[in-house]
Formats: structure tokens, C-alpha cells, sequence
């Protein structure tokens, strides 16, 4: 950096201001030289107001495209194991890779406080673009607000993604059928015991790691074994609860989840013991659920396996042959069946 | 009510203040320790003894030999009973995925 | 985890399990009506819902989903006064989490968060207490809630704060003692309850002795329990075989943690910082003497209640709500009218919905509406 | 309303909780009965992770595909002329429509601030539904974050947008030629000052409409008649200013402006005299700068002319035959000449 | 500095406090009027009065005949030179955009 | 818009650039060295960049861009003052918009707000006020910068502060006076210039009459003037034509808002609320007697200085600036190294490059990187 002009506006405090939002000079200025630079490194192209693609190319790839949104709003933006431009993208692809769909490419909307340093955000841009090309998928277009300080809470990233479905995949969260193994590529809640201890608030001295991780290649790996998965999702907010009580009502099938051969961490394990919570509901970044017909368990569990963002791969349950419809039952240790019930509300933890 | 959970005082942290750090599954926090300190021994003497946590304290040490008789006698019930390996086995069908088939 | 993983262990429930069904059926065979043992703790509530133990009980052998739950017992006139000192613009309201919940007239501290009181959740009374040296323009409030288990703790805090000399804390004080409620459930006519489950943590404060009562006035066993799944399942059988052979008595299944006497720095610290109220409220029981704590007059200064004074409202339950016959065992969660309709763990409309230690949310989360149906 | 059962989490003072981003049922409920139910009347299909186009039908209506997206924070959320649900919709149309794209669908990320009055946030989302209506794009897929009081100024939302692009258009930033004519379809500076006294922290009081509006339709009837349009542009932040400097330095080639022929009504004109601003650096949010060849010219103004959101259209300048690459001039009603810069920073009111 | 801006008075908001409304091209704004209001007048009299606005005050009375002698004496400046027709093309033509070329 | 759109009719503008290019080419043909001529007042520079005046200008004919911008000659140290002030927590500070972009030693308010100051903008000094009174547990600072034009507004706002009992409202007093620097610029050996464009609304508070010393006792014409293009050019045409006769007066062309004797009111409030300060330092003028005022005594509770004690720093100009040179005319903008490099405006090294009334940004806004070419 020594040596190099300052970017327009910023002062001896290396901050961001409400100039780099303005549409002028400023803002062009940390455009081109934080996130055009970062994204493209080869050169700047111009920059219109939009990318564009040849529809062409699009075909030979597939017979539908795929279009998916998230807003990402993470506190701490830093954490082990990721951070907010990591999760923006691996968070997008992840949504595309879940509906079979090979990512193309992806948006980025940055909403900035003003007062964020600099370098963070030359960070997390960094880890953006280092994470888009792990995932094989550019980052064409994007937008810069700055809003006042007070107004956010340092930096929001939205992401939007396009990518292409082959004709042979027909993945659904309603496709679910009696009979159909459920499996889930690795531990639980890693995400939302990260977030929840580096957040400092409730003073718990451990270093969990974030999961987060793009999902695309292990999909499509598994996809590749078994090219008639049924369902996939990945299990952010919510939590695994969250994905399957969302599958077992479009699906309209009955689930049942065996607790002994669900994954968990044992710090994970620790962080729920002290705070009261459940795993079950605890948000992951690098995880998904997949349903297939048990004639293909096996092979999408090897395929999962075999993928290094699948090797503590489980098949979890399945999707039972009879039994109320919409429903998940979770049947523990000691033979015990209880209901999953869709998370509600915030997890508080039950202390008192 | 009263979620208490079993740590290992890992550190002290501030005598004064009868401070000391936990270890919950390799998770720690600092915990206040007065209520399982005793007067005129120093709290590192603490170190290494296992206590059940409440909201930020220690209420109590954890009596090790007392959980052990409690595991005694629980693997003692039911041992004079031969109906014991019969229900195991049931309970491990019970558990694998094959046999989960939910009632509604 | 160590003293956990232990009284986890499937092969040890499972003959447990063998041996309750056994010992019910030895007592089936001598009486017809099934046996009811209420869990005193909410904690116990929760072990049992999340461990599904219930599904696994014997026909004759049921639960009671005692009154043990801070917040399920918490009235909604406490909710209403702690809602008006939240939005005080200089007080930063302190909470465990659990509490953020439980509705008031005007809705619940979440969402008195939502329309912009400084609401925040913490793990424990000492974070508060640094949340307001912390912040010395502002006055930092903790809901002091909970049984005899949690009172040490925010009495310890009280001495702290007094001992640095920090001025901006204080308590709403919202405790409760349990051995003053369970002789109020006991006296009821009719009391449909054959033993008790007896709460561990708060035996761990105040020992096993203050529950001699049970046995010897009431003639109804009791055995203190841990809160594992092994735990709850050994005191269980323990409480049926007292049944069993005619017997009533307090036994300790919980000796790792309880010692008999208690914890004698956390009484001397509660007895020095509060006394007791002459009367306190609970949610679905009503007003129950000397069922609760405050502040003695020495600490009057950590006293949100002198502090701020509050309406201290009465706000009766709300139309439909039957909580209260919930609390004592009278009816199951799915007898209320509102239950799954409009009272849900989103949505409560009582506090029994609240926490995963409420009876009510407890069948709702772990067993949906299967009782309902 | 009355009657219908309240939406999960919404409390006495009818206010959005954190529990309505907190992927349980209560954002479940606000997703369904919000956004769902207002973005498709007609009935809620699967909640899928991504939206799903057949790329056949595309290619009927052009050979690329365009992509796009805007970050949209305007306080107050709502304001004469619009609200920030019109504008994100406008916004990423007019993004696709100024680059000749016929917009096919839009994404729309939510971030949410807890204590938003439900009854603000659904007029907003209704907003959107007619503004899409209106232009004929759907609302296919969306994110909902919900972030703690104090951490994001009532409302964000980010649209993303795709298009189909005809094969004979060719618009590009870079595409003005020596020659050209530049066109406005009208006033300036509306958005900008309707935002500053909307404010109300200047306390002026005027009631000044922002010109929120989506330009698809107009681009359009524009393309229809001068399908060689080379340059199109929405002038947004930094205002004409900043799109006229951009123009030229891609398009590498001088700009003269004429003063005389920009539009700009008297009560902007006023709060701008007031505040010692520049209607050149103010917002739009419903203006296009189109650059045609010199033959062209007439027949662009007619067409913006016929179309209701052209009538005060006007060409304001051209493209100089020679000239220094990349300089905006403006040519004066008294005949002096001044160079138009690139907007720097937040425009401050030059007081005293 | 000290941008001023000419307004009318359009209603009184405040007489104690010698607060008025002005109009600038139909944006309004409360001015403080004490330095234009004259001791014992009602402060209604000046409703209609145009004045000069700088930071929220009203800072001096518009004196309409000034202005008009002022634009008298530009419209009288040069008419007797003949020039004058000659140079007014010319400003036309360098208006118009046919002619707007740029020197670099 | 009434007497702003009739200043600006082109026809007239046409008129008299006419006349002043004969009275120029008259001039031009008994003297050899260019006439320059100074507008005092940064509106009045606006004026000549925004509307292009310079471009029409005969050859002999200059504008040299006067020390009249209250944000250009605002030194380092004071921005400095400021930014130690709005730091404080209990402190809101107010200014005017285009006084957040002046850098100091740390930066600007803009730099410092986004680093957290509360720092906002007002559009008048009752604003300032308004928030104290919305805001009593908050200390508002306004800065109070200008020249005579704007010193009674804040004068008149702190007799209306006092008047009303709000105790929480401060002034940063930075107001300075321009008869004295015109003194001191005139007091330079060899100070280039031919004649004065007055200040038009310093003239409608103090009247003409203080100018008098200019032709009285410098030899120059001066000619009060209003700030629309044909109010300047009607001005320079009187400054020429003096000079043409050999004339030196002081005429008011701005007669229809400046009296001659200026605001009775407006300059009684400043006698009441403000005394003379002893020196009074400008960007790029050092130290000048008597060109600022303060607070008088029996203001001091309104008195940001007294009341926060900022280091009242004296910070020197940044190396490489040459606003100096520039601000009396000496060099033309584009003389300075810094100028479009290492200055411009979205990051300016001095003052003049900050608001468009100083010399150096508008040169930058309104003439590109032109003179430097
Ligand atoms: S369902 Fe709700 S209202 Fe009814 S008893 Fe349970 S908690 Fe109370
Ligand atoms: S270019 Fe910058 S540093 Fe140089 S004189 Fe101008 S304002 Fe001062
Ligand atoms: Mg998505
Ligand atoms: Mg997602
Ligand atoms: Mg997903
Ligand atoms: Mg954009
Ligand atoms: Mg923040
Ligand atoms: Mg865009
Ligand atoms: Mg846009
Ligand atoms: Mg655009
Ligand atoms: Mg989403
Ligand atoms: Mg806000």
C-alpha cells in the first residue's frame, strides 16, 4: 500500500466517509481501486450499469437458469472462520448449488457505514473475491451506499446469484418421498456457536470456527453420483430444524431424524450445555441437507464423503413411509420420539 | 429453572475478587468462586476441582466419589434380572434408521 | 463433558426404563388409579421433553409439570413494571434471555426492545454489573428472576457493586422461593399429586431438610434429582418404589452436587441483602405469603423498585389463559382452549409457553400438537 | 386487517421483532403474509431457494442476458413521490432499461430494522407490487434480515434484475461518438431536493415530488424509434454531472452542455438558490441521458416527447468534434464557459 | 461567504419571538425578523415585504425602487452604442448548440 | 425569481460585457500592466466561476479572489479545536455544511464524524439552538464562523439562548471582520491590485461607510456589489470606469438591499454579545489585529472555549500549500504544485481548495485542470 495515492476522502483515520457514497470522485475512486481492482485484477472493464451474457453460452450448459438473493448481516463482520464477504458469497453460491444449478455468476451490493476502516473493508473485499474464485464464479456487478454512522452496523452485503440447471436435475424442497434417506454433510451449528461467542456479550472464552464454505463443488460431486437427488437445501438460519421442518411440510411427508447420528462438535456441544440451547437450531454455513431415494444412500453418501466438505458426512433419517404429514420427529438415545417443531423467535438462551 | 452446568476451575483470575476461569467442553468463562472457596486457603488450591455453574457462579463443588456411587448403583439395578439383554437389543432396533417409521 | 456423558448413557436408561415399568406394574397391580409425580423444576420439565422420557413411561405412571419455571410463574403486572423502567431513556435493562419473552399487558420486553427501550440479554448479574461500570452516564437494571438457586447470585452481585462503589445498578427483584409454594400446592383440597421430583439446584443452595415437610406433613415422597436424563429416570424410580413399599420420605439421587446442608456462603449472602416479602404474586397461582424476596433496607439504593417506582401493576392473566390449572396439574397444556391456536411459543398468550420449561411449550415444541389431536 | 389473525412475533405496538429474521415461523409468517402474499396474489408457490427461468424462453426475446443491482437507503423511507419500495424497483429497472434490456424479473433483499412498524413496512412492499406491476416484471425470489434497533436506519432494500437484451441494441457508456446529440427526458434535480426538505432537518417547507420513475417503457418507445441509440444512462447520484463526466471519459470524447436548454423546475431551482447547491449534482430517480447520432436526434426527442414520462424532454448538448477526451463544458446563457466536474464528496449546502 | 437570498414574508409565525415565514420560489422557511421589524409596528405590517435571507435571519428590507433604478441604469448602459444589435447576435449564436464546440 | 432572475438576463449581461471590453480597451490604451481587480467576498468569486465571467473578460482585465471565504480562511488549529470538541460524548456540533470538508491537523469534521463525533449540520445557528433545547441532556456546540454578515445571527441566537434559559448551548466563536484584513492586505508593499469588488452583504450590517479608508487612504476604488452575475459585472464596470477617470471612491451598487448605514439591530446585537479580539489568526494571513471577535464576559457561560478548553492549537499550514500567495493574489491558483495533484477538492490540502468559493476549487470545479495545462 506504502507509496500508493490514499484513496479519494479518505483522512488520516483510514475511514470511510459519506463522500464514497456520493456518486463522485470519492466513491469512483474506492470503486476502481477496492472493488473493481479486487474483483478484477486483470483490468477495468467500463462500468456500465450492468453485466451482461451471451445467452448462448448459458445454453450449453443447461435448459434453466437460476436466480437467488441474500442479505448478509453478520456481527461480528470478522470471525474465526470467515468473515461478512466470505459468508456474502459462499451464502449465494451455496443457494444456487442446493437447487442443482452451477453458479455463473454473482452481484454484490455493499451497504457501508460511514466510519469503516478502510482496510477492513479491503479485507472482507479480498476475501470476497478470494472465495468467488475458489467457487469459480465472478463478481460482475455491484453497488456502494455509505450511509450515516448510527445508520448501520459497519457493513451489510447483499448478494445475488445466476447460475444454470442441467435438464436432468429436478431438485424441489417438495420433493421428498416416503421412503427417501436424508443426509447432512457434517457437524452442526458451528456458524451460530461461532457468531454467538465471538460476539464477546456473553463473555465464553472458545474459539469456535465459522463452517462456513461454498457448497457448489460438493453438490455438484454429489450430483454427479446421484443425478436424481430429490431435495437439497442448505441449513443457515434455523438450523437443521428449520430445513426439515420446511421439507416435511411442502414435501408433505413425515420425517424421522435419528439424534445419535447427528454430527455435533464437541465446543458446539459445550456452548448449547451452557446457554441452554439446541444444536437442532443452531445456523450453519457449509452444510446442506440432501434427500434421495434409498436405492442411491449409499452412493451419495460415499459421494459426500469422498468431497473434503464431506467427510464427517452422516445419513441423518429418513422420510418415513407412513406418519403425519409435515411433521419431524426426532427419535433419541434412549428410543424416546419427540416432535422437531419449526424454530420460533430468536434462541434465547434458558438460563434462569 | 436454574440451568447449572459441571466445569473444571482452570485458572484464577482474580484472587481478590474471587474470580476464577472455567472450562466447560474446552469453552471458558470467568466465573465467581466465593461460594465454593474456603476461608483462609488460597484459591488456587481450587485448580483442577470440578463445580456446578449458575449464571456466572460456582455453587457448588462436585463430589466425585458421590457421582461414582450414583453410576454404582445405577449399573447394579436390573442386574439380577435376566430380561436385561432382551431389552437391549430391542432398544438397538429401536435406534437405527431401518426400524423409524413415526406414528401420527 | 465429563458428569454428563455418564448419566447419558442409553444402556443404563434402558434399564431404568425396565425397572420403572416394573415397579409401576408391582403398583398397578395394587391400585387402580395411575400414579402422578410432578416434577417440581422446570428444568426437570425440560429434561424429560427433550429426553421424550414421557413417551417411554408405563401407562399408569404420568408427570406433573410443576411450578419450578422463573418465567413461567412470572406475573404480568412484574412484565408491565419492567417494561416501564426499560424504557426509561437512561437505563440499560439487563435480562437473561429467557424472560425477553414472557408477555405483559403490553406486550413483552422483546418487544418493547423492538419500539426502542435499551433491552439486553446477558448470562449473568456480574455482566450487568460491568455493563454499568461500564456505562457510568447510564443506570443499568438487572431482572433479578428466579428460586432460591439464582438469588445468591444477584445478592453476591449487590455486595459487589456496594464494595466498588458503583451507583448506576440496581434489581428489579423478582425472586421466588419454592418451599412456601409447595406447601400452598399441598394444601389445596384434592391435590392429585402421589411424590415429587425435587429440584436439585435449588437443594444445592438451600439442602434437602427444608422438604422434610413433604414426607412428614404430607406424607408424599420426595427425591432431589440431577437434571440428566439418568438422573431424572433414577429419582423417578426412587419416588415409585418409596410408593411402592408405603414409604415417605426425602432422599438425595442428586449427592454429587447437593450436599444436605446446603451452600453456606450463598444463604449468608441472600439473608444479609434481602428479606422476605409478605406476600408475592405468581402467575396462574396467585398471591402466596412469604413466597418471595426484596431488598432489605440497607440496600435500598440497588432497589430499581425505590429507584424508579413503578406502578407495580396487578395485571390479571389474560381470557382464556388457564395456566393456572396447567401449574398444578389439574388439566394438560392441551385442555387450554388457546393451546397451539392463539398461544403458541411465537405467539405466547401465557407464560407456560414462554420457555422450553414451560409445561405448555414443552408438549408444543417436543410433541407438537400430537395431545391436541 | 380486523379479523385476521395477527402475524406471528408482532406485538401490541405492531412493530417487527428479531424473531422475524430469525428463520422460525414468526419470518415464515411475515415472508407468507408480506412478501409473498403481495408480490403473488394468485397464490404461494414452494418457498425455494432460487427462482427458475427456461432459458428457451429467453432467447425468444434476445440474444444476452442483462444483470444488475442497487443497494437502496434513502431516509425517510417514505417522501413525496414515493418510498423506498418505488424506488428499488425503479431503481434496477431503469438499470436494465437504459441498457436496452427488457427486464424479465427482479430479486428483492430486505434489511430490516427491529421496531419497523409492520403497517410501514406492508405499504412499502404493496409500493413495490405496483411499481413491478407497472412495469411488468416480477418479484420472484427475496432475502429478509432482520438486525437489532440501532444497527440499520429503518429499512434497506437490495434489488437485483435480470433482462433480455435484443440483439440490435448496442448501448454502452464507452459508445458516444464525436457529433452525438445528448437528450434528457426532463427536469432535474427532483429526487435530490425532494429528499433534502423531505428531511426536514433544513426545515424547508415545499412540498417537491421526487421523479421516482420506472424508465423501462420510455427506453422503449426510445429503442423503438432509434434502435442505434449508442449511450444511455439514468442519472441518479451525482446527477447529470456525474453522468455526463462519466460518459466522457469512457466514450473518451469532449461534451458541451447548454445551460439554458437543462429543465429544472422553480421550487428546485429555489431550494437550491436557498442552499447554494447545484441542480447539475442533485438526483434524479426518473431521468435518462440518452446520446444518439446527429440524425437521430429528432426523431429520439419526438419519441421521449409521446411518452408521459418524456414530455419535458429536451436535447441539452453534444458530443464536440474535437475537444479534450473526457471534459464536460457547460456554454452559459451569457456565453462563458465552464468545466462540469466530476460531483466530489456529499454535496454540502454552501452557507455562510 | 454570507450567501443571501431574497424572500417574501408570507405569514408571522411568532410575534413574541419575532419569527416569520418566508417564501423563496414557493419553499418556506421560519426567519428570525428582528433585525427588519421596527420598534412599536406590528410585525404583521411586514407580511408581503420582501427581504434579504442569511442563515435563518432576515438581515435587511428589499428596497424595490433601488432595484428598479438599478436595472434603469443597466438597461441605459451602452444604448447609445450601436454596437450593441451586433453583439446580441453573436451571444445567440455561441448559445445555440449547433455552435458549441470546446477547446481543450 | 424576483430580483434574482432580472440580474441574470443575458441581453443585459451582453450589454455589459460590451462596455466593459470599450472601457478596458480604453484603459488598456493609456496604461500597459493589466487592471486586476479584487473581489473580496468568496460569493462574489462563486459568482465569477459559476457563471463563467472570467472566460469573457478582456485581455487586461483580471479578477484576483479575495481573502473573503470564511471557510477558506479558516486556520488549521481552530478545525482542529472544533474536532477536540465535537469528540466529546456529551457534545452535538453543529455547523454550517461547507465547513465539514476543511481539513485540520486530523483531519476534517467530516473525518472526525465518521470516526464517531456527533457532528451535524445546520442550515442556521436557531437550528443549532432548537437541537439543545430538543436535547437537554446534550451539550451543542455550534461554530460559529463568518464575517460581519453572519456575527449577528449568532449574536441575536445567543441573546435568544439566554433569553429562553438554555443552558446547554455553545458557540465556537471563530467570526471575523474584514475591514482589517483589507487593512493589513493593503499594507503589503506592493500589493497588486487596482481596485475593490466590496463585500455586498457585509455592507447590508455595517453600511459603506467603513470602506472609506480604502480610497481615502489607498487610493482605490471600491464599489459594493450585489451577487448576481449582472450585479458583478455592473460593479466591475463602475471599478473600471473610476480607474479610467482616475477616480477612487466608494459607490454602492447593491443599493436595493445595502444601506448605507448598514442594520441598526443587527449591529447592536454584536456590540452587546461580542468583544474585539486582540489578534485573530487567517489561513494563509498569519496573525492579524483585531479581525475576530469573541464573547464578551457576561457571555462566557455560552463560550465553547471557556467552557471546553480545547488547546487552542496553532497548527501551520501543510508544506506544499500556498493558499498564502494565492488568497492576496500573488499566484494564480495553478501556480501551486499541489493544485489538482496532491489538492483537490474530494481531498483537499488547503483551504482554498474546499468550498467553491475559494480560488483554488473553483478554478478546479468550473475550469477543470485548464490553467494548469
Ligand atoms: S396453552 Fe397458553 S394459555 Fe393455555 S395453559 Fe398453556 S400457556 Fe397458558
Ligand atoms: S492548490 Fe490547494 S494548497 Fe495550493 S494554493 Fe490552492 S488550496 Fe492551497
Ligand atoms: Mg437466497
Ligand atoms: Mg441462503
Ligand atoms: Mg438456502
Ligand atoms: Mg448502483
Ligand atoms: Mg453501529
Ligand atoms: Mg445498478
Ligand atoms: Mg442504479
Ligand atoms: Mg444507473
Ligand atoms: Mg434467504
Ligand atoms: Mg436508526
Amino acid at each position: 500500500m506504502s507509496g500508493e495515492e490514499p484513496i479519494s476522502g479518505i483522512g488520516p483515520g483510514g475511514r470511510i466517509t459519506l463522500a464514497h457514497g456520493g456518486g463522485g470522485t470519492a466513491m469512483r475512486d474506492l470503486i476502481e481501486r477496492v472493488f473493481v481492482a479486487t474483483f478484477h485484477p486483470e483490468g477495468t472493464p467500463p462500468l456500465e450499469d450492468q453485466a451482461r451474457f451471451d445467452l448462448a453460452a448459458f445454453a450449453a450448459h443447461g435448459d434453466r437458469l437460476a436466480f437467488t438473493t441474500d442479505g448478509f448481516v453478520v456481527e461480528p463482520l470478522e470471525f474465526p472462520g470467515g468473515d461478512i464477504g466470505k459468508l456474502a458469497v459462499c451464502g449465494t453460491v451455496n443457494d444456487l448449488a442446493v437447487g442443482g444449478a452451477r453458479p455463473v455468476a454473482l452481484s454484490a451490493g455493499f451497504i457501508i457505514e460511514e466510519g469503516l476502516e478502510l482496510e477492513r473493508l479491503r479485507r472482507i473485499v479480498t476475501s470476497m473475491a478470494m472465495e468467488a474464485a475458489r467457487a469459480q464464479v465472478p463478481i460482475v456487478t455491484g453497488d456502494t451506499k455509505v450511509v450515516p454512522r448510527g445508520a448501520c452496523d459497519g457493513l451489510f452485503i447483499t448478494t445475488t446469484g445466476i447460475g444454470v440447471i442441467r435438464p436432468d436435475y429436478q431438485i424441489s424442497i417438495a420433493g421428498a418421498r416416503p421412503g427417501d434417506v436424508i443426509l447432512i454433510n457434517g457437524s452442526l451449528g458451528d456458524h451460530g456457536a461461532a457468531i454467538l461467542c465471538a460476539r464477546g456479550d456473553l463473555a465464553l472464552d472458545v474459539t469456535i470456527k465459522s463452517d462456513c464454505a461454498p457448497l457448489h463443488d460438493l453438490a455438484a460431486a454429489l450430483l454427479q453420483a446421484v443425478p436424481q437427488v430429490r431435495a437439497m437445501r442448505d441449513a443457515t438460519r434455523g438450523g437443521l430444524a428449520g430445513v426439515l421442518t420446511e421439507l416435511a411440510e411442502a414435501s408433505r411427508v413425515a420425517i424421522g431424524v435419528d439424534e445419535a447420528a447427528l454430527p455435533v462438535r464437541s465446543e458446539v456441544a459445550g456452548v448449547c450445555e451452557i446457554l441452554g440451547l439446541d444444536p437442532l437450531y443452531l445456523a450453519n454455513e457449509g452444510k446442506l441437507v440432501a434427500v434421495v431415494a434409498p436405492e442411491h444412500a449409499e452412493a451419495a453418501l460415499e459421494a459426500m464423503r469422498a468431497h473434503p466438505l464431506g467427510v464427517d458426512a452422516a445419513i441423518i433419517g429418513k422420510v418415513a413411509a407412513e406418519g403425519r404429514p409435515g411433521t419431524v420427529t426426532l427419535i433419541n438415545r434412549f428410543g424416546g420420539r419427540r416432535a422437531v417443531t419449526m424454530p420460533s423467535g430468536e434462541q434465547l438462551p434458558r438460563i434462569c | 429453572m436454574c440451568l447449572g452446568i459441571p466445569g473444571r476451575i482452570s485458572a484464577i483470575l482474580d484472587e481478590a475478587n474471587s474470580l476464577v476461569e472455567v472450562d466447560v467442553a474446552g469453552v471458558k468463562r470467568s466465573v465467581d468462586a466465593v461460594c465454593v472457596a474456603e476461608v483462609d486457603v488460597p484459591l488456587s488450591d481450587l485448580i483442577g476441582t470440578w463445580v456446578l455453574i449458575h449464571v456466572g457462579f460456582a455453587m457448588s463443588r462436585i463430589d466425585e466419589a458421590e457421582a461414582l456411587e450414583t453410576l454404582r448403583i445405577l449399573a447394579e439395578i436390573g442386574e439380577l434380572d435376566g430380561e436385561l439383554a432382551a431389552m437391549r437389543d430391542s432398544q438397538e432396533a429401536r435406534n437405527s434408521h431401518e426400524a423409524m417409521e413415526i406414528q401420527g | 463433558m465429563r458428569f454428563i456423558d455418564e448419566f447419558r448413557d442409553p444402556a443404563l436408561a434402558e434399564k431404568l426404563f425396565t425397572e420403572i415399568a416394573q415397579t409401576a406394574k408391582r403398583i398397578g397391580a395394587v391400585r387402580e388409579r395411575p400414579v402422578t409425580i410432578m416434577e417440581v423444576c422446570g428444568g426437570h420439565t425440560h429434561t424429560i421433553f427433550r429426553y421424550a422420557l414421557e413417551s417411554r413411561m408405563p401407562d399408569n405412571v404420568q408427570f406433573a409439570h410443576g411450578p419450578g419455571c422463573p418465567v413461567c410463574v412470572l406475573p404480568r403486572g412484574r412484565v408491565d413494571d419492567a417494561i416501564t423502567i426499560a424504557r426509561r431513556p437512561e437505563v440499560i435493562f439487563t435480562t437473561f434471555g429467557d424472560a425477553m419473552r414472557v408477555p405483559g399487558a403490553e406486550g413483552s420486553l422483546i418487544q418493547a426492545r423492538a419500539a426502542g427501550a435499551d433491552v439486553r440479554m446477558v448470562y449473568s448479574p456480574l455482566d450487568a454489573l460491568a455493563l454499568a461500570v461500564a456505562n457510568p452516564d447510564r443506570e443499568v437494571v438487572f431482572f433479578a428472576l428466579g428460586f432460591e438457586t439464582t438469588t445468591p447470585s444477584t445478592a453476591l452481585t449487590v455486595l459487589r457493586a456496594a464494595r466498588s462503589g458503583v451507583r448506576n445498578f440496581s434489581l428489579l427483584c423478582h425472586h421466588i422461593t419454592i418451599i412456601p409454594t409447595l406447601r400452598a400446592l399441598l394444601e389445596q383440597p384434592d391435590f392429585p399429586i402421589d411424590g415429587f421430583i425435587g429440584p436439585g439446584h435449588v437443594s444445592m443452595v438451600i439442602g434437602t431438610k427444608p422438604f422434610h415437610f413433604i414426607p412428614e406433613e404430607f406424607g408424599l415422597p420426595l427425591v432431589v434429582a440431577g437434571f440428566e436424563p439418568l438422573d431424572v429416570l433414577q429419582s423417578l424410580l426412587m419416588v415409585l418404589r418409596q410408593i411402592e413399599m408405603g414409604r415417605a420420605c426425602v432422599e438425595n439421587q442428586y449427592s454429587r452436587v447437593v450436599p444436605p446442608d446446603g451452600n453456606k456462603a450463598a444463604m449468608a449472602a441472600v439473608a444479609q441483602v434481602y428479606e422476605t416479602r409478605p406476600q408475592c404474586e405468581w402467575r396462574g397461582l396467585g398471591t402466596i405469603a412469604e413466597s418471595g424476596v426484596r431488598l432489605a433496607e440497607p440496600w435500598a439504593a440497588f432497589d430499581a423498585e425505590r429507584r424508579f417506582e413503578p406502578a407495580a401493576r396487578h395485571t390479571p392473566d389474560p381470557e382464556g389463559c388457564r395456566c393456572n390449572e396447567v401449574l398444578v396439574g389439574r388439566i394438560r397444556p392441551w385442555d387450554c382452549a388457546a393451546f397451539g391456536t392463539t398461544c403458541r411459543p411465537d405467539a405466547p398468550l401465557g407464560a407456560l409457553m414462554v420457555s422450553s420449561e414451560g409445561a405448555c411449550a414443552a408438549y408444543y415444541q417436543y410433541q407438537g400438537m400430537k395431545g391436541a389431536a
